[in-house]
């Protein structure tokens, strides 16, 4: 049994902590959060470290690793809130052109992508809660009309994955956001250090992404893969919430003894500990899942998404909490967790979508013995 | 058991409601109606100080000011009930009084219990009308659930106090022509028994005001620094080295003003879940999937409610509400904060978005989600009050106290 | 405002209170526990004292008081966790005599209620969670036909009230159990201090209760107004609960100090004060639209039943665990808590079906107004 | 990454399996597939310590016995690899262990760590051939949470030491041949230094053992007396006031046992909820309203799962297993009984039975509900295991103690 990362992952993903402890302080954080917009030369430098390639083939100018090392390293973007539409871009644009895509798509974006040259996203979203009765946006002579909101990065994205109906069915498709048929409006989000856009396709030109019908199930399996990486990301926002709280605890003197003296608060911290290690234990299960193409990734994936966003926030929440009236600051680094524990919660489609996910997935496998 | 008024109650109620039906700022409905819900919204457009201290002043004239102070301090010497069934009457536009709560809630008692009958005649009744607004100035950035840990040093110079230090969480310090400050007048001698009390022109030299940031991007606190103030013996309230005995007055009225009518936020919800649509074409509401959270959050929201009605009829009674008033803000606190996150769960994607143009019910429950941590936080940490309810309600011991009968400054301030 | 009871109730509370202390002891609520079958002679006194008639018009025998009163003194059988079958007989079977029952019906069995000579009880359930679809059991000709279970008192009961279909409709029947065409069976319980029992009904005599057709309207209320006094029941349990805790974090020491100093130990009966605080504030409003015949009866049980039976199995379940060890010996009280904390919250029909009673009732109060 | 066996695992687990399928009692396997939910249940006809004798002789004859035993103490000097790989392939039969679990589990290695060589090549092989069984006496009726305060009293008197005083939760104090004994030697000295440990034969003069009763009616524990119990000294394990110090090598196996692989239950409520109708005709698993519980209790289960593979990888990489083990207990027993309170509700009123012919799923969710107050308790208090994490795993600070370096007789013991 080797339920863990290797030395070699676990080296590849020091190596991306300290890249982005050096350069992705929340200094840093903070001034895509103060409106300083995107931090290109922040992405630049990610895509030097070939952080973006991880899992893009070396013909298409990445690296060609596998999904663990995507996995070690998003723990480390989620640890250090980065304010970079890796998500967006990799687990989502990314995948979708390598699983689905014709060589030709692949050759156009992958490289791109790898690089940082080109930003991608995924729309999908139409306003409420997603279901595949409810798309309207539509492909017609190879045009796409419709709004999609709210998009994750959609504000600097250069390409799209786009969920639209075609004909009676659904499919995926890919689209040049630099058309003029495009019309982008920035939202206001509550994480802010990720955009959010609503775009709005009139008559713009796309091209189909994978088979025609195909767009509903094509959707399902690049959620589930991109579960797993956000709930490594979500972990390691979960850690470093907790470990602030902890060092805070035993830094903060009240009453002459330090706050993490009183069980109140220690307990509180050996609960963020509990939901946080139960999350981490889960996302390599979903980790084992995506590496290995086991049959286990929708059960493994839901488990690892709903377990991770319940523990990112019940850290990030609780974190505030330890620190008292210093942790509602604006100064305090809290709420920058806070934020993308919500943030990342919403993102993928929200909790309820996914516990039903869960259990549905999980009652399939547990059949009645005496049906 | 029922919910009618007393005879006397009935007539205080109907006096209370024609004046303000014929007095009110009505212009003001819309705004005040579709307010507080964390956000400042539409408020922008109004000078709420301006309106808020012509609804005082008004009040003030009339009689309807501080209902409960004694006339001769600009007050109405009402009962506890018929200030209860004011509130209950002057509805929306209490909120117009919000920035005179501390003031007139905290401070204006504490003067009132230990100041001067000089002080008293000439600081209260402008207080009352409106015309000055007060700050309360305890909280220190090393001191907060642990109050009696502050290090403001005042220093006794010939007839006057030398003030050094800084205070946090002062609500409303940037308007206040007044405050009352705690500060550290021995060091030497145990945490509680070292301080004292003073009340303060906010616009004396050596005063700095600076709002504070706070994480959902608002500042409705502020830091305050002294420089070196000096303040006349004549200010001080009660004994020196009596601060903590005379800060007890202080927030004895916080913790009961902060307490009460605390939402849930659960009507925000059920409202919403009322009016948005559901999954399958229906109202939201009625998607079974969210019964058993709703169910929960209703009871928490009218436990809160009925318990609130109990303390009133143990007040018409001439009782006074206990320490159980400490179960309205945590309860209310955490049901808010988990609330709102259900809520922008139920949004999908769009539960991120925060311009109430944008996201779904006017983005209330993602201005509930960015405040409500602090509602845990302020005026009593939930841990505190759970210590509270422990210790003054249930007799349970006290945590043990390692600071107890040592001088403050041999006390640890590192790990 | 008199959101409180008066003073007549509250001495009249205080009465019943003084009478369990003596008469009600937790050693003899053991008896029932230990098999010592139906203390009867408790019964006897609890009838002589007047407390099953409270409710019950004076021409009837009863006292001719009001459910203020039936609440207060529901309360103290709550705390006493009296092995009384007084949840069957007075808020189910005498309510529902009284409220559906012809005058002759009434002159028949409620004197003997509320002289404690005869118990009733109410079979409605099938043995799954009752819906106005699944009832099987028939009135044909004037005979009841088919099988209860479980039903609460069932074993011990002299008249039962009886869910039945009647033609296409339901209706409720008056049944004698003396007769010959009905057998019981004894069922094993989670609390024995209160039997629970398969009734077969095998053509046994019975007459209608009320209306034809009003079967399952009419047992929504008797339900609704059973909630209410079971709150009652299950507050009183809870603060006794509460205090078992609390005087016991007072009495043991551990480390040198009481355990009630410890945070842990502490906020865990600080959150039982609030539950329990919570639900006797919505038993009040519940008690208020009881007694007051308010048409907001139905959401103020709802609220009512809810909030008391979380309030009671929190109360009895962390008793346990300020305890430790001692509170899960046979010895301690503590389990007589527990075991009656569920036994309440499963009688009337468990939680889910009250929360979506609650949830329903608020949500038609609650009308949008852009609708 | 991956679940796969190294091939010397798989070598090894393969001669395991083997051996299990040619020499197991396979005519209790009905029994055992059905037994675990906390209810004795059809267990009663069959004589199961006379069954987990003969399985534990067996296994000890063929070198299958207390695996990771040195062999000249009757074990096999396995890797603790190998004891979990076998443990995995032993499957039901592992229940057969339960009687020997807490001899061969803490007594032992105790014995192992402290007794002298006489005593270990006289003690050790008996019971890992299953001949004798031990149990544990270290709580007292004062002496829970709070172990070091245990009142005991050994007295030396020659070479010999008389034991008064009793111990209280002794697992199968009844049934065994002997015992460690946790004693106060010296009650002048701070309570953790007056401590001194033996070995003792049950069988004694002086011993009483009395079985008591629990609150969900059977008696899994004993209270044990002493009355003027005369043991040599040559039972000593370690030294005079080195008891404390003794004890944590019992304590750190016993954490280890109980923690791993204890259920929360959600296995049996999804074989439930597929297998029970719903409300409308469908499975029950289908129901909405039941659904969000389900998923929250889903990744408990399966995270408690992982984590357990992730403590193997350490284990097989040669590291211990931490204290974060402490989870398993503390998730478990908390779920456990949320999941059985929420599974009785969805049976509704059919919910308070308890027969396992008349109660739904053959009432394992209403055994479950009466033992799992006793989960949150034995072998450390949820509360103790929430203080061993923050304080092992995080680092946090100790409780304040105010009973540290004080004569243990001085330490109060009443409030």
């Amino acid at each position: 049994m080797q339920f863990d990362f290797n030395e070699q992952q676990n080296e590849f993903r020091q190596e991306a902590r300290r890249f982005l402890a050096a350069e992705c302080s929340t200094e840093r954080v903070r001034k895509a959060l103060e409106g300083g917009g995107f931090d290109r030369s922040l992405w630049q430098g990610v895509a030097e470290m070939g952080f973006l390639g991880i899992a893009i083939p070396e013909e298409h100018g990445g690296l060609g690793l596998g999904y663990l090392e995507l996995c070690a390293v998003a723990e480390e973007f989620g640890r250090a809130i980065a304010p970079l539409p890796i998500l967006s871009s990799v687990y989502l644009a990314a995948e979708a052109i390598k699983s689905f895509g014709t060589g030709e798509q692949q050759a156009a974006w992958l490289p791109k992508i790898a690089a940082g040259a080109a930003i991608g996203c995924l729309a999908s979203s139409e306003g409420e809660r997603l279901s595949d009765k409810s798309v309207r946006t539509a492909f017609v002579n190879g045009m796409l009309s419709g709004t999609k909101t709210p998009v994750l990065d959609g504000d600097i994205a250069d390409v799209a994955i786009v969920l639209a109906k075609d004909a009676d069915a659904l499919s995926l498709f890919l689209l040049d956001l630099s058309q003029e048929g495009v019309t982008r409006k920035t939202l206001n989000t509550i994480d802010p250090t990720r955009g959010q856009a609503e775009l709005t396709f009139n008559n713009a030109a796309a091209e189909r992404l994978g088979e025609r019908g195909e767009g509903w199930a094509s959707l399902q399996t690049l959620l589930d893969r991109a579960a797993v990486l956000v709930a490594f990301e979500q972990i390691g926002g979960a850690d470093r919430a907790l470990e602030m709280g902890r060092d805070y605890a035993l830094e903060r003197m009240a009453f002459g003894r330090q706050i993490g003296s009183f069980q109140a608060i220690k307990h509180m911290l050996a609960d963020m500990y509990v939901s946080a290690t139960l999350a981490r234990s889960n996302a390599y299960y979903g980790a084992w899942a995506l590496s290995t193409g086991a049959a286990e990734l929708p059960r493994a994936a839901a488990t690892a998404r709903v377990s991770a966003t319940n523990a990112f926030r019940h850290c990030a929440k609780n974190n505030i909490q330890v620190h008292g009236g210093m942790g509602f600051t604006w100064q305090m680094d809290c709420h920058l967790f806070y934020r993308r524990s919500n943030q990342l919660a919403l993102a993928l489609g929200s909790l309820p979508d996914w516990e039903e996910k869960l259990v549905t997935r999980l009652a399939a496998v547990n059949e009645p013995l005496a049906a | 058991m029922n919910f009618d008024d007393t005879p006397e109650e009935a007539a205080f109620r109907a006096e209370a409601r024609a004046w303000i039906d014929a007095n009110a700022p009505k212009h003001l409905d819309s705004m005040l109606s579709g307010a507080g819900h964390g956000t400042a919204g539409d408020i922008a457009d109004v000078d709420m100080l301006a309106e808020s201290k012509a609804w005082q002043k008004k009040k003030y004239d009339a009689g309807w000011a501080c209902l409960h102070w004694p006339t001769e301090y600009g007050g109405r010497g009402a009962t506890p009930m018929q200030r209860v069934i004011w509130n209950q009457e002057e509805g929306v536009y209490a909120q117009l009084s919000f920035t005179f709560i501390i003031g007139q809630g905290m401070c204006g008692p504490t003067v009132m219990a230990w100041g001067s009958e000089q002080d008293k005649q000439a600081l209260l009744p402008p207080l009352a009308a409106g015309e000055d607004i007060w700050c309360q100035m305890f909280s220190e950035p090393s001191a907060g659930s642990d109050l009696a840990g502050l290090r403001t040093r005042a220093v006794k110079d010939g007839g006057e106090w030398v003030i050094n230090g800084s205070k946090i969480w002062t609500s409303g310090a940037h308007i206040s022509q007044y405050g009352i400050l705690l500060t550290r007048t021995d060091p030497s001698v145990a945490k509680h028994k070292g301080l004292t009390m003073f009340w303060v022109d906010m616009r004396s030299p050596g005063i700095e005001v600076r709002p504070i940031l706070q994480a959902h991007g608002q500042s409705g606190f502020n830091e305050v620094f002294f420089a070196d103030l000096r303040i006349p013996d004549s200010q001080r309230l009660g004994g020196v080295g009596q601060g903590w005995t005379v800060s007890l007055t202080t927030l004895m009225n916080e913790r009961l003003s902060i307490g009460s009518g605390m939402s849930t936020g659960f009507e925000t919800l059920l409202d919403y879940a009322v009016r948005a649509p559901g999954r399958d074409g229906g109202r939201l509401v009625d998607d079974p999937t969210i019964r058993s959270r709703l169910a929960d959050w209703a009871t928490k929201a009218s436990g809160l409610k009925y318990t609130s009605m109990r303390a009133l009829t143990a007040l018409s009674k001439g009782q006074e509400p206990g320490p159980e008033n400490s179960i309205g803000k945590l309860v209310a606190g955490a049901t808010s904060q988990d609330i709102a996150s259900f809520a922008i769960d139920l949004q999908g994607e769009m539960g991120v978005l925060t311009d109430p143009a944008q996201a779904a019910h006017a983005a209330r429950f993602q201005a509930t989600l960015m405040r409500s941590p602090a509602t845990r936080i302020e005026g009593g940490t939930d841990e505190i009050l759970r210590n509270i309810i422990a210790e003054r309600v249930l007799g349970l011991p006290g945590d043990v106290r390692v600071d107890k009968d040592v001088p403050f400054e041999k006390i640890p301030t590192r790990a």
